[in-house]
């Protein structure tokens, strides 16, 4: 059967005033796939990059091998997971209101992607770089990284570590094992590789962690990145967040015809794995897996989380334009807190009580300091810093061009 | 004639070709379902279709590499980049390619293409969406480069870009999408339909590229200034009182020298305007050709007023945007002597 | 068994003064791997993406599935594919001469490479696309180019198309299908994919060819190609020549720990095969499948051809400053000259004579011309054209400035 | 003292810094077992080992975003990209984040690193072998942009380059490589060992960044050149008979104004000279400075003497490379009124 070449246009599922259809999505079962050695090359990793590794089965509980790669977390541990995740979901509503009360330019919120960076940074070592993008402020959370900081930089005010010289949600935190994010998609990811290739070249025993968006894996960099960590093995997590949506974007326009995005990177001989990002359990058990392979030498591997992107893409969205509005709701594979709450339930080391209490003193936490910090200047009511701050780090020492620059501003 | 803010002006201009010639394309991030993160596509493939009007993935350099690929075919494609700020991965493609395909098949193919991209600060955008990079396009032998200030003009533009034989740059002042901006952020915002060159005909019209505007007839004095900054000028000349010259340059490359002489000629005294960092930015290069135009009509050394060689910052958006203030002091240097 | 992180560096299997050694490579069985359906998806290619197709026999007889594909090529079309890769080896011959004796700038040949280009062009028609790399000026001389214009482009004079505009090797004739080449790695691959997209709209009936070396595989734009043909799917074949080096450099440190570049292309969800290049039956054979199937809307595939660069990478280059002087005639699938000529002569179609004299008379054909075209002017001793045509070209229409530039030349 | 080629003066400056700083590498196309195609790496990997010096995948945009990772760590990378014509994938890498990493992260992330490039033309390479972007990154606030004309600078700045806690675009231009260059290449070739400037001191030495070299003093006018164009200078010199000054810049951001301005001041006239083609090119940042700076004292218009506005072509590259009898012409025409 010949037929004339035609174009394809990936389509999402559904549209505005569709109903949300998720059927095609297979989530197979949680615990069904296994543990891969360290020693596992990528050829032989199809199962792990095309399946989709999970940990907590639709009541809640832990099953499958990779629970006893997580059998220290006991339930304070996971406490903690939970009341990180429940403080970025409480840091995003406060901040989200600010934004709408016009007391920031700009906001982006994560919800439905908590458990991924939280998850994850628990597993980490101090020193250890992530290479973050703009939606993972849930590495600073379970960083602890402070409030004031964290919000300071929300409000460009004398609070912003970075002295208001970058856009909302661009943090940088070298002490926190957090690079600092660039507005230009991808770019971070090879230079994650770069960085894993020093933390190889100077034994420092440090591993780095890139991480790109499902649409900004069409950028150059995600190749090559890939492209570089299979040509000199460095100790790197390259993370992969497919949150099905690039702003209005279906993920379909960026994956194509490949199957997942682990099995692209799989194509790179990179050994990759797909995961369940709104299951807790297991971000903790894979991350704690590639995180200390890669530590202990056995070369990089990519990491597909595969999430939804439950909020509009950032304060200057309306995904209502191009998505039915009550999508999130429909996805299969549920909500991080949700099921992180319910597990502990379920063991009897958590109550909805003790989680409205919770969430009330996060509440009341981030308020606290977000009183404090709007006390230094917001966007409706600023406190300029110097105008010359402008010139200053462009380079170690001020050339003479930008002095004579800086005169002429008059400060 | 109704009247359009700079967004309806691109859009019609597209309708319009994708109406008149099927060999139009238009694709980009976003452009397609959605219709732009600036809303400059929408409605345009729910009208012509997916195959007119369609989403690409995130990649800059994919995005100028199929079209160049499509317009050395022959179709006449019509690309967005999200912002100008994120053009850089397509400079090996539209410097070394696009630029470059005439001249190096001695003609066998040719590339014409439009690549549109909203320039410029004033949105708190900070340094990833604010930037200004036409220097980096003029310096290119075999591109043009142009820069609209108004609906008019910008609809008149974009169809003659879209209609020319050779890869046309085109950079849109995204401050000036909505209304004129004359470079205080406090006061209220102006809208187009405020504005006569909001008035645009419906239909087929060019403004051809290569011919600067003389915004305001004046003696003392020559503005040189282009986007947002021709606004800014005006807003300087209210201050100042002085009786300026204001050339809107709308075209880059190539550069209305003759209109720019004239000008200079009569009034011996100019200043260069721009949003874009100082160092080799577009004005260096006004200063030099003017310089050498009109050494001996010159009185007074001819001024840059220009964003600060530093990146775009986010807080302190408005003592780097250069505002009218910066440029009336500039101007009365002008006067001296 | 941990170890700490150390970076590897790919290696080839000899360094001058080592032996040649290429018993890692698997050349598999000729006529064993056969021949996929036109609707095969990407997911199904595996053994033929990891696999070698052959044709070819050690005694060169053609066998297995493949054969059937090229029933129509009778004796006389296969003596015009080996006059075609003889003529080829005869102007590299002539011309690496000329370069020696300093009548031209630059040179590059193709030696071992003739089968790929020639035998990929028989199977294209008129209309169809090339976008091909410095090194496949065969699919030139299998177009029937005119030699004058072949010869007049690497002399720079008034038989060069180009007017001298561009380095020597940069050819370009739209006529026959070959695109213009850029000096610039890797640009052309995802313009390829463009030109098929155009193929799709207009519905023209013609399809496009990329072109790419091992090498430049590592290029951003072999991303762009692979990940844009993935989306829209195109008539496009995406040809990678592995010619095992790039200039100095081991092919090891492109593919990384990729299995086969084909296999890469997999990952993106083309279908990919990975073909003997040496073999002018399997090259037919296999580009008329895929030729045929993105023709008649099948989409893209992906086709390594997998061979051995036997020459210098060009006049600039002496190799055996990083590999061994007589690796190319260790390579195990041979030179796919002495190969079709065996094969005709098994098949009582060809003989020692009638090649010795073929190849003379070929050396004629191309020395004829060649000492016609070299009247013209060579790089000794140019016959210069206008300086003034430098500003053709650059715009349609010549601008303001570029007007004065002339001027100013004083022209 | 010994005699070098700026080749061997380039890799002596890699094998001084690889021995003194265990914090170096060196990597890029071909540099590792080959040596790099213009030699400039030769032995480097052999006496350093392949963890110092390796061989990279053919992507610029790799060999800068993972120079990047290893600068921010705490390295200090020294990459080569094999042509400057080769840079444009790795423009995003080196203009939005290497220039950008100390200012956007107030001083967290720093990126020490230098980019090695040949550039120029003079070598029948034609346009994909023969382009000077300078330009393209004297744009670009947070760069350092430097280009020697003699070993003993190569030498001495590379050294100071790699030294540098700021990313350098190293510019080599490659007709000089091997020996002086002035303009006509049917001369007898000269070497670096008829010329002092080939006498290079061994070990540890640095020449600072955002230092002009005042060439040849002279008080007819003042020429500002760099890299092949110096000794273009001195041939048209010798045509002209003129008392010119010679100012070879070296280093073009940051830029030594203040060198150039009391030359100009003691002149009155100036010509400027490079290879890139015209439009934008960084000639008109030094026109622009220039005719602010020195405006009272200027007698006759700067010229601009450069490469045209086209692609750099392959058979008439004398007549668009800027020789000795253009720039001649252009100091007559200076020296007029
Ligand atoms: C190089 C570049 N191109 C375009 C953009 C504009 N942009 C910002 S976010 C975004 C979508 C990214 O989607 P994805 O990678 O899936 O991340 P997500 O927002 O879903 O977390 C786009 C296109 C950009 N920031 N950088
Ligand atoms: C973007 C770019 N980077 C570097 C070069 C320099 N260069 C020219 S050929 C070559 C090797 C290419 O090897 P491969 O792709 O395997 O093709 P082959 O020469 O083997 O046919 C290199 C690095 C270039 N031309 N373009
Ligand atoms: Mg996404
Ligand atoms: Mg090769």
């Amino acid at each position: 059967m010949s037929k004339a070449p035609k174009l394809t246009f990936p389509q999402p599922p559904a549209r505005p005033n569709e109903s949300p259809d998720f059927s095609e999505i297979d989530t197979g079962v949680a615990g069904e796939i296994g543990v891969p050695p360290f020693d596992i090359q990528a050829r032989d990793s199809r199962v792990y990059a095309n399946g989709l590794i999970r940990v907590m089965d639709h009541d809640g509980k832990a099953v499958g091998p990779w629970v006893e790669l997580i059998a220290d977390q006991d339930a304070s541990a996971l406490r903690q997971g939970l009341r990180d995740m429940m403080k970025m979901r409480a840091i995003d509503r406060r901040m989200l209101n600010a934004q709408r009360q016009g007391k920031t330019s700009f906001y982006l919120q994560c919800t439905g992607e908590e458990a991924i960076g939280c998850g994850f940074q628990r597993q980490l070592e101090k020193g250890d770089m992530n290479f973050p993008t703009y939606r993972q402020q849930t590495l600073l959370v379970a960083a602890d990284y402070p409030l004031e900081s964290l919000l300071g930089q929300l409000y460009s005010n004398t609070y912003d570590p970075m002295q208001g010289k970058q856009l909302p949600v661009l943090h940088s935190s070298r002490d926190h094992g957090f690079f600092t994010i660039s507005g230009n998609l991808g770019t971070q990811y090879v230079q994650a590789v770069g960085w894993a290739m020093a933390n190889a070249l100077t034994g420092d025993g440090k591993i780095a962690a890139g991480w790109i968006g499902d649409g900004a894996t069409a950028s150059n960099d995600f190749h090559s990145a890939l492209l570089c960590a299979s040509v000199y093995e460095p100790p790197v997590v390259l993370n992969i967040v497919n949150n099905q949506w690039a702003i209005s974007t279906y993920t379909g326009v960026a994956s194509g015809k490949s199957r997942t995005y682990a099995a692209r990177a799989r194509g790179y001989g990179i050994p990759a794995l797909r995961v369940d990002g709104n299951d807790y359990l297991a971000v903790a058990a894979v991350s704690r897996w590639a995180i200390r392979r890669a530590r202990e030498g056995y070369g990089p591997v990519a990491v597909e989380w595969f999430t939804y992107r439950a909020a509009a893409h950032s304060t200057s969205d309306d995904p209502s334009a191009y998505r039915p509005k009550d999508e999130a709701k429909a996805w299969p594979l549920g909500d991080p807190i949700e099921r992180l709450k319910d597990h502990l339930i379920g063991k009897g080391e958590w109550s909805e009580e003790r989680h409205v209490q919770a969430d009330a003193e996060l509440l009341a936490e981030v308020t606290t300091v977000q009183k404090t910090v709007e006390e230094a200047g917001t966007f409706v009511n600023p406190k300029p810093m110097s105008p010359s701050l402008i010139f200053d780090g462009v380079y170690a020492e001020m050339p003479e061009h930008l002095r004579r620059q800086r005169q002429e501003m008059g400060v | 004639m109704p009247s359009m803010t700079m967004i309806e002006a691109l859009r019609d201009a597209m309708d319009v070709k994708l109406s008149e010639d099927p060999s139009v394309v238009i694709f980009g991030e976003d452009v397609g379902y959605f219709g732009g993160v600036f809303r400059c596509t929408a409605g345009l493939q729910a009208k012509h279709g997916q195959n007119r009007v369609f989403d690409t993935p995130i990649n800059e350099s994919a995005i100028a590499g199929t079209a160049i690929g499509m317009a050395t075919h022959g179709m006449r494609p019509c690309v967005e980049v999200q912002f100008a700020d994120y053009v850089y991965p397509a400079y090996d493609q539209l410097t070394q390619e696009a630029a470059r395909m005439r001249h190096r098949s001695n003609g066998q193919f040719t590339c014409p293409m439009v690549v549109r991209m909203p320039t410029g600060g004033g949105i708190f955008g900070g340094q990833t969406h604010s930037q200004s990079p036409e220097a980096l396009f003029t310096h290119v032998a075999g591109l043009k480069t142009v820069l609209p200030s108004t609906p008019y003009d910008a609809k008149g533009l974009l169809i003659a870009a879209i209609e020319d034989p050779d890869p046309v740059i085109f950079l849109e002042p995204k401050r000036l999408y909505n209304g004129p901006f004359y470079g205080d952020h406090e006061a209220k915002a102006v809208s187009w339909s405020q504005h006569a060159a909001g008035d645009v005909p419906e239909g087929h019209y060019s403004v051809p590229i290569g011919k600067a505007d003389i915004r305001r007839d004046g003696n003392d004095l020559t503005i040189l200034a282009y986007g947002t900054m021709v606004y800014v000028a005006e807003a300087a000349l209210q201050q100042s009182g002085l009786d300026a010259e204001i050339i809107d340059l709308r075209s880059l490359l190539p550069l209305d020298l003759a209109t720019i002489q004239s000008s200079v000629e009569k009034t011996g005294r100019c200043v260069v305007v721009h949003e874009a960092t100082r160092t080799s930015g577009f004005g260096a290069e006004l200063v030099a050709e003017v310089q050498e135009a009109c050494f001996w009509h010159l009185r007074s050394p001819i001024q840059r007023v220009t964003g600060w060689d530093a990146p775009y910052p986010h807080a302190a958006e408005w003592d780097y945007f250069p505002g009218p203030d910066r440029l009336a002091r500039a101007l009365a240097k002008a006067m001296e002597d």
